[in-house]
């Protein structure tokens, strides 16, 4: 069982990291535009919190390559988005930011932060009322935290009881600003314990991670409640592309990298002997090729063709169920 | 019928019809809503579609979306159109453009009910018409009720549509009572023609419509002057084709609304017809609008800040004598 | 002391109560129109927290007319007010939910629930870095707890260290929504417990009222800090005059006004040997005679000219003080 | 001068000179801004003056009104015009009223300056341009600033005022280098008139003033059309004397705005200059502006949803001939 964990969270996280570190080459040679937001060093939050969670609804911020990764959208069709190519999951319209695939209950980046919790309260409660029993997992920032909106959600699905999984990724910055210049409160999960269970987790450690949405899952699946998150994490990059991160000491990134979660998950796969050399070898070898054949993918896909600037912007069709 | 119960029967019918129609909104279930247009729907169908919820209007249409990205088909009812204020961005940056930033992958089968407009001395923060807020936005739909006519079929119509409409209602209409019946095939789309007539093209929506109307008729009896007045009935899109066929024939057109003049939906109208027909017009178009400042408390100075059936009055006939009718 | 304070307490509350049943009168004969909310049964609450309060900035919600005659703005310019009258404390332009008197610091009724949080919160800043003491209280309902801007409100001041008191009538209702229908917490005080002092007080018992005012008012001035209250309250009327209020049962609203809050002054006042039935026959007779004379203010003041619809909207000119 | 650093010089200069003035906004102070308009201020003017705000921007604007009633001159950063959707109430409601509401006792000496408009492939959640929203509100002043002169003295005049002032920028605009000067009595309400013609009147503002000079430069050497560009500044008011003197002599008008055609900006003044000048028009007016579509992603798309020089040349070209020029 961890066995089996231990490689599939390696690979996923190995796929989620060199993805993007790609993707920074690619935006570097001006294959990728826009704002690029890297999850670098939260790999063990966005493949443990995926993984953990299975079926169901996911709902996430503007930094979700590695969550759609983890969900199995194909990192061709996600390359070829963040390339704005016809080919891209949502035909180069949406870039980073707006990937998007319904077929597996994939409801995308949203760039508003916060706007996205809302709606993850309704498709949670859609779910239930049409008696369907898998949550939604709802993901989101510390900075996202102190946003009305985000409160009215949290109220909401408690008074409702839908069963929505609010996990929050405390990378202790919103951009520039540290987490103690924005939030009353330091511990975030403090926000939403009085509205349902709340706990906290190690955010490097994808087992840690792992357990706790698994159990948050259970809870909110079994009770049709919603549960809290508050994962501890940090970004190893700047906030995007255009942002150095240089308002962050040297000593306090060098600390947060000494817990790497991916070289935290070698260690330890290794130690437990979940892992050989030479297996992760392979799936080393394994991602290279994968990430390359994203980006030969996205290459040699077309660009959309000028028709598509109007198109899918209203569906125009009814329903035809009320007579 | 009552504009209300219009209201209420269409909601009614889709909900009886589709079990995936739910409302949700303050005060819309137990207490059958501030203007009890959902009255009765929350003992017949249940707390779980006839949703109550806090006073929290961009979570509202937040949660609506949600619900609608799975496939039920919610109709939100914003207690004024004050409030969607509230709610701009869940109406501008997620309802119009969720579909289009998916490449077309996402649905959003969502109506957003809310009256708007002057009802008596609620004062500037309860007073307000905002369409052109809503009308501006590519990816939203946009209709308007001016009777029990087109508010039973252009909600109905709005709720069996699979792209999100923000239905906008007149306070002042609710109580109104208007002739009924069921009309084949009722196209929210086009424009409706209320008034046939020569000389000159009224536009207008919502509750303006009645107040043209009554002005219209002084203009027949008293002036000679005959109006055709036009229900734009849609604001996005605007049926501009019907404006079009109408100035055509009377070379002259005025716009009534009562929001601000500046800026508002008729600022569209006015500019599109002069670019399209501007050999056709016999004269400059003539807005008659809302005056550019809050709605102030007090009577007197209420009416002064909109149109009424005496100003509209006034206002066509000097300027058409200036302009040589 | 109590002897005083039971007087003045005494006056105010039956000069709000007297003040806003003649409201009722006038409404219903025409005289005032539009959105009439009435705190017939909150009268505790409203004097108790602004005499206690005493000096520094008052924002409320629509609800407002008790706590504008408690700050002390002169009975006929509400009434004129209410009347759309040009002599009125806003020129007839605001009405009943927007009374405005900035040399009594008094800012004010809001008709959007909860924007008021936040002009509250941005005062007491401006207040403290102008170095001044007095802080500011902020007034609102059980039902504008459940809006995203409570929050950020209540995040801010305590994240800015600003003297603000919150204080919020908790009458169970928002409108025809019972509590338990809008907010997963019944006890609204948990909302802010995290960010800053809160607690709960009898919102019937003037005198607690007014205990509490003071109290949470030296701790906001001694330390700069914010304050939490919830006040237990009820609404003898309907939500406006627009509302029966019949959604709520006979028996409960029994209950509650077997606790009217001017009744229970009396009788304690009497017990205590504060007041004697003589002062207040006195009291009465006073109070009819403003509420009397503020109404015949009303009734022959004039209309607002009609240049007044112009006026008012920018004031056009500029501070000269930047070169 | 770089555009950012004529704004950073201006508000440098109002803080310097006036203690009352204070900057808040989401990252303006320790990271000195997002797009650096504010960089410096933080280190020189201390954390109580220049405030780093929670992610709450109905708030940001809600506590900065408090502040303003107070007296200070708070300016508030929303860090882009797309999260202003979630500041709309405070705008609309709150900001634009209450000194109306309360007979004029009530005075907002406040500003809120934000980025708009369609940088690179930032897609339609951060590329709009949403100008008519400030602009349609009675109680509200909006002043644009399309180079550092009026960006520097447009900045300073609405901190200087006691109205409450929205202040937009572009978001391609900080980093280009202008020409600057110290300007005697720069007047934010009056209309620039940046190049002189005979043709055609074209009015713009923002970036796409510069798109129009380009535009016209072209017109001019390959076509022999002069055309006479307007830079209108201020949004709100619009100074339409300047406008209508310079139609008056060229008979002729173009508005090129970014947003979506319908409702934008340039509709008003497309209909009230047919309104006011029906009879001095030798053309129908021509609008050029976005498309009616969210900004897409991938950069061809996006190029065409917008007005380019290219566009803007060669659409005013086929009108004119089309309209005997
Ligand atoms: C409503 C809104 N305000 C501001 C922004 C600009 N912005 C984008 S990301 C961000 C910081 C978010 O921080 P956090 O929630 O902690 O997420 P993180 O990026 O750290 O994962 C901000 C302010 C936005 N996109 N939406
Ligand atoms: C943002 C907003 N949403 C809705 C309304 C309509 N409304 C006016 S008062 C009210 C109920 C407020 O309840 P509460 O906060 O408990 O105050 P109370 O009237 O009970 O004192 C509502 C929903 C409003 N004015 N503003
Ligand atoms: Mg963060
Ligand atoms: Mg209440």
């Amino acid at each position: 069982m961890s066995q089996t964990l231990a490689e599939k969270f390696y690979y996923l996280m190995k796929l989620g990291r060199e993805f993007e570190i790609r993707c920074k080459e690619e935006y570097l040679k001006g294959n990728i535009s826009g704002f690029l937001h890297l999850a670098i060093g939260e790999e063990a939050v966005h493949v443990g919190a995926v993984v953990g969670f299975g079926k169901g609804d996911l709902f996430c911020p503007y930094r979700e390559h590695v969550l759609a990764l983890a969900r199995g959208i194909d990192p061709k069709l996600i390359m070829a988005e963040l390339f704005g190519k016809a080919t891209g999951v949502s035909k180069g319209k949406g870039g980073s930011m707006h990937l998007y695939e319904p077929k597996m209950d994939f409801y995308g980046g949203n760039a508003i932060v916060a706007a996205h919790l809302p709606h993850a309260v309704g498709a949670a409660y859609a779910r239930k009322l049409m008696g369907e029993k898998a949550g939604v997992l709802c993901i989101f920032g510390d900075g996202a935290t102190n946003n009305g909106t985000f409160f009215e959600a949290i109220n909401m699905a408690s008074l409702w009881e839908v069963p929505v999984l609010f996990l929050c990724e405390n990378n202790y910055y919103a951009i520039g600003t540290h987490i103690s210049r924005s939030s009353a409160l330091k511990e975030l999960y403090l926000k939403a314990r009085d509205y349902m269970p709340a706990e906290v987790v190690d955010g490097m450690d994808v087992f840690a991670v792992y357990e706790a949405v698994v159990r948050a899952k259970q809870y909110i699946e079994e009770y049709g409640k919603p549960y809290f998150i508050e994962a501890y994490t940090y970004r190893f990059e700047g906030h995007s592309m255009a942002d150095k991160g240089d308002y962050r000491s040297p000593r306090e990134i060098e600390m947060f990298r000494k817990r790497d979660p991916i070289n935290l998950l070698v260690e330890r796969s290794l130690r437990e002997g979940w892992l050989t050399e030479e297996q992760i070898r392979l799936i080393d070898q394994k991602v290279e090729a994968v990430v390359e054949e994203a980006v030969e993918f996205a290459l040699s896909s077309p660009e959309p063709s000028e028709e598509e600037l109007y198109t899918d912007l209203y569906c125009g069709v009814c329903s035809d169920v009320i007579p | 019928m009552l504009y209300r119960d219009a209201l209420n029967l269409a909601l009614d019918h889709a909900m009886e019809h589709d079990s995936r129609v739910v409302v949700l909104g303050e005060d819309v279930g137990f207490y059958g809503g501030n203007y009890k247009v959902t009255d009765g729907l929350y003992v017949k169908y249940g707390p779980k579609r006839v949703i109550d919820t806090p006073i929290a209007e961009n979570s509202i249409v937040g949660t609506a979306i949600g619900m609608a990205l799975m496939g039920l088909r919610p109709v939100a009812e914003i207690m004024t159109v004050n409030f969607a204020m509230l709610v701009m961005d869940q109406f501008v940056n997620q309802m119009a453009k969720l579909r289009y930033m998916s490449g077309g992958k996402l649905m959003l089968p969502l109506v957003v009910r809310m009256p708007q407009g002057v009802a008596k001395q609620l004062a500037s923060q309860h007073s307000q018409s905002l369409e052109h807020f809503f009308a501006s936005v590519p990816g939203l739909y946009v209709f308007s009720a001016s009777d029990s006519i087109s508010a039973y079929h252009g909600l109905l119509h709005a709720i069996r549509m699979d792209d999100p409409v923000v239905f906008l209602e007149h306070t002042l209409l609710y109580s109104m009572d208007f002739p009924f019946e069921y009309v084949r095939d009722f196209d929210p789309f086009r424009a409706r023609l209320l008034r046939e007539g020569q000389h000159i093209t009224v536009v207008s929506y919502l509750k303006m419509v009645h107040d043209v109307l009554k002005a219209c008729e002084w203009l027949e009896e008293r002036d000679g002057i005959s109006c055709e007045v036009i229900d734009l009935v849609s604001l996005r899109p605007i049926d501009f084709e019907t404006i079009y066929q109408s100035v055509k024939k009377t070379h002259r057109l005025v716009v009534v609304y009562e929001a601000p003049k500046t800026l508002g939906l008729g600022a569209e109208v006015s500019a599109r017809v002069c670019e399209e027909l501007f050999y056709f017009l016999d004269a400059p178009p003539l807005r008659i609008a809302g005056e550019e400042v809050p709605i102030p408390y007090n009577r007197k100075l209420e009416l002064m800040a909109i149109p009424t059936p005496e100003k509209i009055y006034s206002q066509i006939l000097s300027w058409s004598k200036s302009h040589g009718l």
